[in-house]
């Protein structure tokens, strides 16, 4: 049977403003886990009753841990920030598909935006063949030695252009003509639909991790849809971004918010 | 009788749930997902979510807010129609030993009509009609909120209906009496209640509403208050068996609600924070009865 | 304006209050309690405790419950009546820079139009009334609950009232809309809502009501969902100022009140918790006006 | 300007089944606290929002603490039994008020059930003349020592007769032929009732402290009250256990209930 298992916090350290990344130890999870699949993380204030999803940020197979790098935006993430190594937390997972990894591409270009960055790290470790990793950011960067250590060629915009290129992740990559067989993309919604259309105009296959707001994580709720098509079809059905994503392809999905 | 000797056997108008715990219809799927966390032969039966004639899509996304100690969600009943549930979900359910509750929704009478009757000559035990969606055709206003609306589409349904009737009540009227004398007159079987309040979150940072919807039911622990209450009044004010819901997390919860009068109660919410929520609920229950000796939940029923 | 150069005033039908904090009526006593903790020049308005004609005793105890997130109470009005009210509270409320509300009262209309005629008299800013007490003449539904009521006490009571009357609205109804148009065109001059919603709470251990009225009014940060879409239902539907409460703790959760139409808010049951509560909300709103430039509450009031 | 002050938990040990003493560090209101005062406690747990009132069973002028002894009987004091030597909490007081000490008393007799003994404690320190204490419990006594060691005459009554008198208080003091100048007492309401008749047919003037469920515990919100008449009137008022009381004369009190 499944369960929520209490998990030990074996680091949980301020990688950037805001931004903590924080380690725990869990054997079940860790052996189980694929790029691109999330877990639930709950609070311990009674007065927060529904589960964070975070996406997997790197896992450890060998060590049983996964890393986890989350943004502090409200109080649940505020709560997490503020919970000591050797202290627990309670987690349920790995949840979701990850991303249809495509060993056989030559030219892999990934597109991460802000807090979408995280499960693009444990992705590239699975990934053959070239990888460029686009990133943008509003003004300060992260996790690019995570990517550098794998191998994978990284480049950055910030909208006020204190790190890298100076403007959108769309923008950059159209500056660097950038080109490649498939995009694996995660971040903001605004943000995948620009790159979502970059890529239909140049015929790249993409691959897009959405996220909403959900209460139980495991599909039963029917809270976190997202609108997604048949291929080329009209009509559309509320999918669960739970259970049925979080990654789908980019021309499935319905881009009209 | 299990080994205890604790009798938690409960009749619903005629059908025998094996104990008092059922799950609150749309928190629960038809409990494929929650299947794995727990074992569904334990459950006194699976409310499954509302089912309508044809396919639902839904309200748009966001559809889920957290409150204080509560959520907000606006679903808006989506499904694939009855034929699909039918197909697919009853099978899996039959597997178990334990009872199938088939919540209804509907846009205008002859639309619940359309479902119950297809589901007459299905393989379920009980029927909960859920008289919270929006009536389309009076334009709006639920069939839940108005007593003569909510008489009508009982009585009409009930023709249909071969397995006994559940009608699920909004909480969200003057006098849940009223509504609820309505409906057993009507012809309800059994009550359920409560469904959810209808609230509201704001993201102050983006000055919009939380929800694409805007507003929401509101569900949880933080509703218990207003839930305990209307079983309490409707227990009064009727004779037929009530299934109690609203923010249902412990078997002390639980308790609470038998002691107001219902014959058995609903998890909701609390799966998601949870989701071995109705064990344990059902665990609370044979504790308290363990701790003062009550052999059967007859002893304890609306003593209050 | 204050010194950060911040608009905080609001007019409540001609009164103008300093920023939009008040207490909610009936957790703030007169303001002396509280006094010892905060410094009341700083809050708009201290709405006192319900007076009614004559001294009322109010209910027995035990009259608190605590919930999850909130409580209920069944204190019943208790208060020594307009005259010692008048005496003793208004000359101690005058020593500070804040203005006075005064929450009526009454069990019958000729009951509410006493007190409100002798408080034109007396030194005070504004009347609220309240009108969720159970109405003895026609057997205990509230005035509050029912639009013919609910206007013609607000019209009665208007024709005594010097000072701008405030109709406070009771939650428990199906349609909050409705009331709150009657009100209006029964005189109101502003409406402040929600009072509590009427909720029950049992001690499973001795197995009857917590409290001995068996139910009560429920409120705190636990019913601040329903609050806020019930204010966001009335800025809709009325144009007259709203004060906007139930579940108010923080200065965001005010902001939500202020978008969805507000503009005043109150703070009850967080007092309870917190002393300072009131003056944490006001310090909360100027925060959250400096984060984002706004320097007066109307460029961001009821834009939901 | 009053506050809620965050007190040093000096300790916080296990007294009897179920049964804390929590030594506290808050100078400010150990020099303001009388006995018969109470203290608001506070809950973490954001689910819980109103104040645990808790009688002051020991005041340490000098060291500045207060010592509070209480059962553990639902959720919040559940909460308290957890915390640990080091941690804080959150108190309010001193609160009420306390007993009125008559020191031309030369016979003093304490009356205390259950959980109603703690604020009796630094009662007996301030009386002057003899001491009887006769304490009635369920089943097992606390706080004899405490008592002994002030130099008062304990008396014990134990529903069950495990220790001590089997029977109750006022059995015990009927068997005992108490005889005194004045009677303090503080207990479940039955025993307060039943004592305060005894003592009204011997003619000994009874002071009570009452609990009663509180919302605010300062005075404004009228949830705690109790019934009090002008002695040998009829009428009663509702007055509040935590601004007029928590000691009252029986004598004063209606004892309907
Ligand atoms: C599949 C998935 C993967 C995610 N992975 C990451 C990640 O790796 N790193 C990261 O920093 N963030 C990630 N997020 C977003 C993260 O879930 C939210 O930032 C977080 O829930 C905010 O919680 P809070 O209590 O701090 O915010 P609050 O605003 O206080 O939360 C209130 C409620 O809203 C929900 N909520 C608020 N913002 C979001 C959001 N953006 N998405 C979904 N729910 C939200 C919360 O879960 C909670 O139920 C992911 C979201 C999803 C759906
Ligand atoms: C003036 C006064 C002094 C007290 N002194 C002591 C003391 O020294 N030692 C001690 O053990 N207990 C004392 N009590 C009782 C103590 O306040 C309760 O046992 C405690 O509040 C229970 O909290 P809980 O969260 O564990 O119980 P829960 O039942 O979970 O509490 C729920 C709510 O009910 C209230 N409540 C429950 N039981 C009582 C009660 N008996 N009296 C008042 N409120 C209650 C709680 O404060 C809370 O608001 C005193 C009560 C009062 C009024
Ligand atoms: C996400 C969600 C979906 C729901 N869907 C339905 C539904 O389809 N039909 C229905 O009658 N009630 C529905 N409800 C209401 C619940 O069945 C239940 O009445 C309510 O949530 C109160 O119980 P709780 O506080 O335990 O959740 C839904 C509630 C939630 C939270
Ligand atoms: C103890 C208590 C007493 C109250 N007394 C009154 C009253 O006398 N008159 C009134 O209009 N509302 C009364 N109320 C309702 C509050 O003013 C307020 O409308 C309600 O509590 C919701 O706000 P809150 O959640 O911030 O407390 C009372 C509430 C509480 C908790
Ligand atoms: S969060 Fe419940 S279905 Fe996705
Ligand atoms: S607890 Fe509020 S008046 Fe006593």
């Amino acid at each position: 049977m499944k369960e929520i298992k209490n998990a030990l916090v074996v680091d949980n350290k301020l990688i950037s403003p805001n931004i903590y990344s924080m380690t725990l130890d869990i054997k079940d999870i860790a052996q189980k886990a694929k790029a691109g699949q999330f877990v639930n993380l709950y609070c311990k204030a009674e007065s927060r009753l529904l589960p964070r999803p975070i996406s997997i940020c790197e896992i450890d197979k060998e060590k049983g841990r996964i890393v986890l790098v989350y943004g502090v935006v409200g109080k649940g993430t505020e709560e997490f920030g503020n919970i000591k190594r050797g202290e627990s937390i309670e987690v349920l997972g790995p949840l979701g598909n990850g991303f249809m990894i495509d060993e056989t591409k030559r030219k892999n270009i990934i597109v991460g935006g802000g807090l979408g960055t995280p499960p693009l790290v444990e992705l590239v470790k699975h990934l053959k063949g070239e990888v460029d990793v686009y990133l943008g950011f509003r003004s300060q960067a992260m996790l690019i030695e995570e990517f550098e250590k794998i191998g994978a060629r990284v480049h950055i915009a910030t909208d006020d252009g204190l790190e890298g290129f100076k403007g959108n992740v769309l923008e950059l990559l159209k500056n660097n003509n950038a080109v490649g067989d498939i995009i694996y993309s995660c971040g903001p919604k605004p943000m995948l639909k620009a790159v979502a259309g970059w890529a239909k105009n140049n015929n790249i296959p993409m691959q897009v991790s959405l996220e909403e707001r959900m209460a139980c994580g495991i599909g039963a709720c029917v809270g976190c849809v997202c609108k997604v098509k048949e291929k080329d079809e009209q009509d559309w059905q509320h999918k669960k971004v739970c259970k049925d994503g979080p990654v789908f392809w980019s021309d499935e999905v319905v881009w009209d918010e | 009788m299990n080994k205890e000797n604790l009798n938690l056997k409960v009749d619903i108008a005629g059908v025998e749930l094996k104990n008092p715990i059922t799950t609150a219809s749309g928190t629960f799927g038809s409990g494929r997902e929650y299947g794995e966390f727990i074992d569904l032969n334990q459950l006194g039966a699976v409310t499954v979510k509302g089912v309508s004639s044809i396919p639902w899509k839904g309200n748009p996304a966001p559809r889920i807010a957290e409150t204080y100690g509560g959520m907000l969600n606006s679903v808006g009943l989506q499904n694939p129609g009855v034929e699909e549930f039918i197909k697919n979900d009853i099978p899996f359910l039959r597997q178990y030993d334990t009872k199938i509750i088939v919540n209804v929704a509907g846009k205008s009478i002859p639309e619940y009509c359309e479902v119950v009757e297809r589901l007459s000559s299905a393989d379920i035990d009980l029927i909960e009609l859920n008289i919270s969606c929006p009536n389309v055709k009076e334009g709006g206003v639920t069939f839940g909120t108005d007593v003569k609306m909510a008489h009508k589409v009982t009585k009409e349904v009930k023709r249909y209906a071969k397995q006994p009737l559940i009608v699920k009540l909004s909480p969200n009227v003057t006098d849940i009496t009223e509504i609820a004398r309505a409906v057993v007159e009507g012809g309800a079987d059994a009550i359920s209640l409560i469904n959810t309040l209808l609230g509201m979150a704001i993201d102050i940072h983006k000055r919009k509403p939380i929800l694409a919807n805007v507003v929401g039911g509101f569900s949880g622990p933080a509703i218990k208050p207003v839930a305990l209450r209307m079983v309490y009044q409707v227990a009064k004010a009727v004779s037929v068996p009530i299934i109690g819901m609203g923010g249902i997390a412990t078997g002390e919860d639980a308790i609470e609600f038998l002691l107001a009068g219902a014959k058995a109660v609903a998890v909701g919410t609390a799966n998601f924070r949870n989701p071995r929520a109705s064990i344990d609920v059902l665990e609370g229950i044979k504790e308290y009865m363990k701790l003062y000796g009550i052999k059967s939940l007859d002893e304890i029923r609306a003593i209050i």
